[in-house]
């Protein structure tokens, strides 16, 4: 059945249904998300998602910027995982280039990423469970994260916007007492991750609020273009860790979790395992790290000014929220001629009218929060 | 000489109940920190505990706003029948045993009237006035969204709250409020304190879940759900009509708490002890309203405590678990305490 | 007009605007209008690491009625401009506004045809905090700039000024 | 027996052009034909993931490309070739297709001239097209034909210009975003 | 389209509500008495997970990426030679620099011939990723420890030249000045370093100390063209 969408005019003549506007301004849409709501009683009966509320023209900058100084500019993509961005990024001029990374380079941005990993995994489960009302494991987690921030910072000086690696490599070492570090985050990490899953998972309400939620077909997920989490959910096995694997993830040993019906309660539980195997990876990570001699090369050689050749690449990631891709294409001057950048939240956002469709107003909350839809990346 | 007495206990109890409601907000906010790992707030005066105070003065020094489109009397009315209601459910509660000054038995109670129970029953409903007609009056959908969450949900759970009140009434045999909580001195099967709650413990569970969803409190929380519909029923409120339902929140919960007290948990009767055999009438009066104050607190702590730690229920699982399973629950219960007591009266 | 003569320099005129400007010091509830990366900063300082319910800013209200300083924390974009400038009428007053980050300040490295080159543009800004994003202490540190602010207003001598009595 | 070999042994005729950087593969066809040339690759050669659709405003691209080869002077052969006869399409848009069992990825691109801005929408195909094809007609003003619900994405209805389009300036052309409220 | 129904599977604990929630209140209870025992401690820094900002200050990291400073060398003058790399470097372009003579007599105050008259960076726009820093081959701009950073005005935050060099005295006074960068090792040559070939990966810990023994002998060759390459730079900057 075909069910009108809803519009901005509906407001005036709503006839049965109320049409109810969600966002931009409202405690649950991260600030940036809008939802033309049409809802009978508390039930949605369509709901059409409006976008473009952080649209800062990303993709035009990186026009006019060098290929150097669109790095920072990733930053602001996904901001919760900011170093995932910049890899990427980095990875794909990288190709268009030529260049081989250095491995101990790899290795670092490895263990980076895998910790952005998890700083991006516990805003998710931060945010559902205050979008759910449990307020306190949003706070748990969040300590934790701001330990993982204070890795970053005395790596290399930023919080959030890190502005990680150089094309071509990082631009530092660990710092020495990174394992300490690590070795003292990773009990109270764990513990957290613990104390997240004992206050939430098994919980008949949190359970009633997630099973079964705005369940997703596989087939579904596919012909929407998910990735990441949301689609393993579904219970589709895809990672490009493992299928397309790049840095050094085929010589470690990390499971994929995919749960089966693609609800809220999958969505939330992939993201959980997926912070401990962020945090095995993580150890076996530093293993590597560690057989390198210290003044091993961390950038390969580029020139000062990168001139990439004529042509067009794409390169793609695993970030946090599923494929990460840049598409470069150069001219062979010092500025991209064009950079597309294809964020995982966006395709997963698409389908939004159909993930809610039937459900109530709550679980549009809940199923906003649990897609991680991040507005930097969305909207660009 | 009476209606002096009255007057001195009328306001001494509103006085009381507003110092509580007020600490209760700093609790609030402290007891959530320091189960959240952090601090909360600590600048306002020692330990933070004028807090209340300061955002007494800022919410009454801002701006009485009212929306274009909202409806003047509902918008200004809608506060006023939310914390009214939640006052006036305190008379008939007593607070204490009886004080004796001047060879003058007072007792702890503004109005000691026989059928008190039903009072608070008739009156508990009420607050649901004030939240509707708020939502109503300002007129917003997110309000008006909150106000039908909240009437559906104080209906819903007023029935199986009120059977649970019913099997109590069975067991005291009356629907005096000071004659329950009299009734609950010596012991009970020989070893336990003679209290509500150990010959009704299914009647207190739903009670205390009925009375969760009554004050709308997490995981009852849908009236206001804040990721939801904003600010629920007083998304359009701001200054001092807010801080009436901010506050009105509070003393609706010391009066629930204190009725729990009063049914299930023995009033100002201290387990297996008696005061007022070793007590001199005044102290002894003095002990019991602290007493009773002291279990209300722990209550109102509870409260606090669930909210920090469960998530929030869907709209429609708060209906099934208050049509499915509280009530049949409930009617069971009711039919145990009769059966009960005709077998073994 | 008796109230004219507590216009001046009254000592219960001056104690009665200290207090109300205790109050508002010490309740300065937040409207978090986060809406990029500073958002997040945002959130570590309200979570326990930074914990800004200290200053009594505990409670964020998301209806900017009953907020009394919006946080812009993250990029307005023009598309955002009318809706943003709505929440900010909707604020009854006082009503502080603090802008937090390069975006929200000037736009910072945005400097596209989507992106509003400043929120004081369109809505009057009491502080600015510099910093893409900047650190958790440095919004608190604008929240006591706020507070130092609000220590020297005179509510009590505007309103009187506002409906035409006393100097 | 690489992927070049098998898209050019599927497609056959429809391949007018192939482009291949850092092992990516990427294969242009004719305009009106994208529907039936994804449909192809979707059931012949496993490409059942769509990537991403966007567009590429190539007007500029073709002027840079030959004053570098005016400041080289060298008379060396570039793999591009001078456009011969009229110019070249101006703008150009791109399917990137994956493999979910190969892993493997390629681009299809289609040339849009100026004056015939309309292509066929593959939201049929896939439904993931749906956001991208209207943020490619809301940054290029390319249509797409089939489109269920062809609306500006990223800008605002009233937006009167095509954002990436290479002759709109980055800073803007000062539009402003108008709302009326009635309260 | 249509949607899969979920049979929700519940064991009997999940299905009773109160065990898990009255699991959860214990968890909760458990921190709130470490909390409220913790917060009796003496000191601003009491519940050790949170930290009471104006009082008691996380401790940041020496490199951390605040508000710009420009350096002095060890007489005293300011290493700015006002070439303006910075400026070109940032992404932002929040840095307005314009070069003058040093004029005669005045040549103690600064190390090159050439002085930033006007430096001006505009804190508002700036969005501190250290590219100014990295790109200035007199190490002259720095990022410095300056975090509080609030101001009523948008004027009062244009890091004019005086504020810069007031950042540096104060980052100086507390003993924050960054420690000096590592220099990063590069590859010897364009070539990948060590190819990570299938074979590599069977023997991967054996192998990758192999490759990390190759990559010695490459690094060392590497710093030595990266020092040359630097003066090389520099000197064409300088001359620039």
């Amino acid at each position: 059945m075909e069910v009108r969408r809803p519009t901005i005019e509906d407001w005036d003549n709503p006839g049965d249904l109320v049409t109810i506007n969600i966002g931009p301004s409202h405690p649950a849409m991260h600030g940036t998300l809008r939802v033309i709501a049409q809802t009978d009683g508390e039930t949605i009966v369509s709901a059409e998602p409006e976008i473009g509320y952080l649209h800062r023209g990303v993709e035009k900058l990186g026009e006019h910027l060098t290929y150097h100084q669109f790095i920072p500019i990733t930053d602001r993509l996904n901001y919760c995982s900011a170093i995932a961005n910049n890899v990427s990024y980095e990875m794909a001029v990288e190709k268009l280039m030529g260049i081989k990374v250095p491995e101990k380079a790899q290795v670092i941005r490895m263990i980076m990423m895998e910790l952005a990993r998890i700083a991006d995994h516990i805003v998710c489960i931060g945010i559902l469970g205050v979008d759910l009302g449990a307020f306190t494991p949003f706070f748990y987690l969040f300590i934790q994260r701001e330990e993982i921030y204070e890795i970053f910072e005395w790596y290399n000086g930023a919080r959030l916007t890190n502005t990680f690696g150089r094309i071509g490599g990082v631009e530092a070492d660990l710092p020495e007492d990174f394992e300490e570090r690590w070795r003292k985050l990773l009990p109270n990490l764990k513990k957290a991750i613990d104390e997240t899953d004992k206050l939430l998972t098994h919980n008949r309400i949190w359970m009633d609020r997630t099973i079964g939620v705005t369940a997703f077909s596989p087939e579904d997920a596919l012909s929407w273009g998910f990735t990441g989490p949301c689609l393993r959910a579904c219970g589709v096995k895809r990672d490009l860790r493992k299928d397309e694997p790049y840095c050094f993830y085929d010589q470690v040993d990390f499971e994929i979790p995919v749960g089966k019906h693609g609800d809220v309660f999958d969505r939330y539980i992939v993201r959980m395992i997926e912070m401990e195997e962020s945090i095995k990876i993580i150890d076996q990570a530093i293993k590597i790290y560690k057989e390198f001699p210290p003044d091993a090369p961390l950038m390969a050689k580029v020139p000062k000014i990168i001139k990439p050749p004529v042509g067009e690449v794409y390169s793609a990631i695993e970030a946090p929220n599923g494929e990460l891709g840049f598409w470069i294409k150069s001219d062979g001057s010092d500025k991209p001629y064009r950079i597309k950048i294809r964020p995982p939240c966006y395709m997963v956002y698409q389908a939004f009218p159909e993930l809610v469709q039937g459900e109530m107003i709550a679980d549009l909350i809940a199923c906003l929060s649990s897609l991680n839809i991040i507005a930097g990346e969305l909207d660009r | 000489m009476n209606w002096v007495i009255a007057i001195i206990k009328v306001v001494f109890i509103w006085t009381w109940c507003l110092l509580w409601a007020t600490v209760m907000t700093w609790a609030e906010r402290r007891g959530s920190a320091m189960i959240q790992d952090r601090l909360g707030p600590n600048r306002a005066g020692p330990f933070g505990l004028f807090q209340p105070i300061a955002d007494g003065i800022k919410l009454f020094t801002k701006e009485e706003f009212r929306p274009k489109t909202a409806r003047k009397i509902l918008f200004n009315l809608g506060p006023i029948l939310f914390a009214i209601p939640a006052f006036s459910a305190y008379a008939v509660i007593p607070f204490g045993d009886k004080i004796v000054i001047g060879g003058k038995e007072i007792l702890l109670q503004v109005a000691d009237v026989n059928i008190g129970f039903l009072y608070v029953l008739a009156i508990g409903a009420l607050a649901v006035y004030g939240i509707v007609v708020g939502g109503w009056g300002s007129n917003n959908k997110y309000s008006i969204l909150g106000g039908l969450r909240s009437t559906a949900q104080l209906i819903s759970y007023e029935v199986p709250w009120g059977l649970a009140l019913l099997a109590a009434v069975f067991v005291y045999g009356t629907f005096d409020l000071r004659q329950i909580a009299l009734e609950q001195t010596g012991t009970f099967l020989g070893f336990l304190p003679n209290w509500g709650v150990f010959k009704q413990p299914l009647g207190f569970l739903i009670f205390t879940v009925a009375a969760y969803a009554e004050a709308n409190r997490v995981p009852f929380d849908l009236p206001e759900a804040e990721s939801e519909i904003v600010a629920g029923y007083h998304t359009e409120y701001g200054g001092m009509r807010l801080g009436l339902y901010l506050f009105g929140e509070y003393v609706n919960l010391y009066t629930l708490s204190a009725l729990c007290v009063t049914l299930y948990f023995g009033a100002w009767n201290l387990p297996y002890i008696d005061m007022s055999k070793f007590l001199g009438p005044i102290s002894y009066g003095i002990a019991s309203f602290v007493v009773f104050w002291l279990k209300v607190m722990v209550f109102l702590l509870s409260f606090i405590w669930v909210r920090w730690t469960v998530p929030r229920f869907r709209y429609d699982q708060v209906m099934r678990l208050g049509w499915k399973t509280l009530i049949p629950l409930a009617l069971f219960n009711l039919l145990i305490t009769a059966l009960f007591i005709q077998l073994t009266v | 007009m008796a109230f004219q003569a507590y216009g001046g320099e009254g000592w219960l005129l001056t104690k009665l605007e200290q207090l109300i400007n205790w109050g508002r010091k010490r309740s300065p509830w937040p409207l978090p209008y986060g809406t990029a990366c500073c958002g997040i900063e945002m959130m570590a300082a309200l979570a326990s690491g930074y914990d800004l319910a200290r200053f009594g800013a505990e409670r964020p209200s998301f209806s900017p009625r009953q907020a009394d300083v919006l946080i812009q924390a993250g990029t307005i974009t023009k598309k955002m401009v009318p809706i943003f400038k709505r929440i900010y009428d909707q604020m009854a007053e006082p009503k502080w506004v603090i802008s937090m980050g390069a975006c929200a300040c000037s736009g910072g490295v945005f400097r596209t045809y989507s992106t509003l080159q400043g929120i004081d543009l369109v809505v009057p800004v009491d502080v600015y905090v510099p910093g893409c994003p900047p650190r958790p202490e440095g919004l608190i540190y604008a929240l006591i700039k706020i507070m130092e602010k609000i220590e020297k207003d005179h509510p009590l001598r505007k309103k009187a000024a506002e409906i035409g009595i006393g100097g | 027996m690489g992927l070049k070999e098998d898209v050019q042994n599927t497609l056959g005729e429809l391949a007018l052009d192939f482009l291949e950087c850092q092992g990516d593969l990427s294969v242009t066809v004719p305009k009106d034909k994208i529907v039936e040339v994804l449909t192809k690759l979707r059931d012949n050669l496993g490409f059942n993931f769509l990537s991403d659709v966007f567009g590429v405003d190539n007007s500029v691209f073709y002027e840079k490309l030959a004053k570098a080869k005016a400041k080289k002077k060298k008379g060396e052969e570039d793999k591009e070739e001078e456009p011969q006869g009229p110019p070249p399409p101006r703008f150009e848009v791109v399917y990137l297709l994956l493999s979910l069992e190969t892993n493997k990825r390629l681009a299809v691109k289609i040339q849009v001239p100026e004056d015939d801005l309309v292509v066929d929408s593959v939201t049929c195909l896939w439904k993931a097209a749906d956001w991208p094809e209207r943020e490619t007609f809301d940054m290029f003003g390319i249509r797409f034909k089939g489109h269920h619900n062809l609306k500006r994405l990223l800008m605002w209805d009233e937006f009167p210009a095509h954002p990436l389009r290479k002759d709109y300036p980055l800073e803007g052309q000062g539009e402003e975003r108008i709302l009326e409220y009635n309260d | 389209m249509a949607k899969p129904v979920v049979k929700k599977k519940y064991t009997l604990t999940e299905r009773v509500y109160l065990i898990e929630i009255i699991k959860g209140l214990g968890l909760t209870f458990k921190h709130f008495v470490f909390n409220v025992k913790a917060s009796f401690r003496p000191g601003p820094h009491t519940v050790p997970t949170c930290w009471q900002y104006p009082e008691d200050r996380r401790e940041i990291a020496p490199i951390f990426r605040g508000a710009h400073m420009l350096m002095l060398d060890d007489q005293g003058r300011i290493k700015c030679v006002g070439c303006g790399m910075c400026a070109k470097a940032c992404p932002a372009q929040c840095i307005t620099v314009k070069r003058g003579k040093v004029a005669e007599g005045e040549e103690s105050k600064y190390v090159g011939k050439t002085y930033p008259e006007e430096f001006v960076v505009d804190l508002t726009r700036c969005i501190f990723c250290g590219f100014c820093e990295e790109a200035c081959p007199k190490g002259a701009i720095v990022l410095g420890p300056e975090y509080e950073l609030a101001q009523y005005t948008r004027e009062e935050c244009q890091l004019t030249k005086e504020g810069l060099l007031a950042n540096y005295y104060k980052a100086k006074e507390e003993g924050k000045l960054k420690p000096p960068k590592k220099p990063v090792p590069v590859a010897a040559s364009a070539e990948p370093v060590a190819k990570k070939a299938a074979a590599a990966k069977k023997a991967a810990p054996k192998k990758v100390e192999a490759q990390g023994a190759e990559a010695k002998g490459d690094a060392k060759e590497a710093k030595a063209k990266e020092a040359e390459a630097k003066k090389a730079e520099k000197e064409q900057k300088s001359e620039g």
